[in-house]
């Protein structure tokens, strides 16, 4: 299935991408295994996620966990604790 | 209950909140939170705020919604500048206004704490010529969590 | 530290504070509490605002200083009308700086309870073209107390 | 000993005075027993000190109690709980 997965802050620069569009395989339900299955197929990604050890998630503009389900279509943002205010 | 959420490049004013929260004598009390950036004793010279268009207007208005439906407020103002600060300028305003002042002054600290902790905002330091991230605080985390313990002690998401 | 309290007849306006209170960097936060004028669902017409010239001034500083005793604090400006004043206008501004937001908010609020029931001002309301002196609120005395318990649990005086 | 006593809002409109200069006989030290002898002495301040039971006073310009001591040249105001803010 199809999902946009988004990176912002130092996870953005790291990845030095924006954005990737990405067909995930059957078994890649949750965040967890998305950032798991993401860090085996891609190795500068896996470096930008293993420097940024401290991640929050956003699936369609709603903070989720690891433990979230994505669906096709999400777009599933990653990075780092946000820092406002 | 009126309710304001920006996302600015431009400069904040205290005027700006004070004016748009008046309300003819409905409300007894305004409080007023303004965020600056810190030089740390010259240290820093500007700030670079990032943030994730439309999911930040969506938090900051769950925020704002969560922060209504816990105290009697007749406004709520909250702007958030992005882009780049100098030392001495706002970052952030919340303004609130309520009958009482209780009230405003816990619902602005709430808004506040949640803010810190959810709106997807992330700020880098100028420190000698150098850009550098900051790193979230664990302070903040726990004053966020200190609002939204449920009845079984778990900080809900 | 800076401190500036003032009693006067005219107006205020919430960038004065904010302007007096900058400190190019020092502070990364301020608080500032508006009181106003409500009309009580059109009620009240106007309050009229007497003091003790003197005594008022002294108390306000000796609440201040209380302040910047229990939190670390940049600035603290505190100013109260006096005199007749309408439905809607400010009546009191306490506004402070710190570096941290959650000293501001507890030195703010602090100040204002100590405020409420310590500085010798007294209001008359004009309702149906007649002043009516307003009565002092139990909930006044508690939130001041509450900060002021010591260890035998007697709001000291 | 001379002593001024004071009176705010409520209470100095009922008094009809702003202040007076009173000399208080030997026995008189405390602020309850200036308090009584005032209403002992003066009728419409006993009046007015009656109509307003909850009060607070200040000697010098600095809160005080009933029990705080009045002493020669002491200025002494008496008014109801104060309503600023």
């Amino acid at each position: 299935m199809m999902v946009q997965v988004r990176f912002f802050a130092a996870l953005r620069e790291r990845a030095g991408r924006d954005a990737i569009q990405i067909d995930l395989p059957e078994g890649v339900s949750t965040v967890a295994q998305l950032v798991d299955w993401l860090a085996e197929t891609d190795v500068a990604l896996a470096q930008a996620l293993e420097a940024t050890p401290r991640r929050m998630v956003a699936i369609n503009e709603v903070l989720g966990n690891e433990d979230s389900v994505v669906e096709a279509g999400d777009v599933v943002a990653l990075f780092p604790p946000v820092t406002g205010g | 209950m009126k309710t304001h959420i920006e996302v600015r490049e431009g400069g904040l004013s205290a005027s700006e909140p004070d004016l748009w929260l008046r309300d003819q004598g409905r409300s007894g009390a305004v409080v007023m939170f303004s965020g600056q950036v810190r030089d740390e004793q010259g240290k820093v010279e500007a700030l670079h705020l990032e943030h994730y268009p439309g999911m930040t207007e969506s938090v900051l208005g769950t925020i704002v919604e969560q922060a209504c439906s816990r105290w009697h407020l007749n406004g709520a103002w909250v702007a958030h500048r992005v882009g780049t600060i100098q030392a001495g300028e706002d970052i952030v305003q919340v303004a609130v206004s309520s009958a009482h002042r209780q009230a405003a002054f816990e619902a602005c600290a709430f808004i506040m704490d949640l803010l810190k902790t959810r709106a997807p905002f992330w700020k880098k330091e100028l420190i000698d010529g150098c850009w550098i991230w900051v790193e979230a605080r664990e302070s903040d985390d726990q004053a966020a969590a200190s609002w939204l313990q449920d009845a079984t002690g778990r900080a809900p998401r």
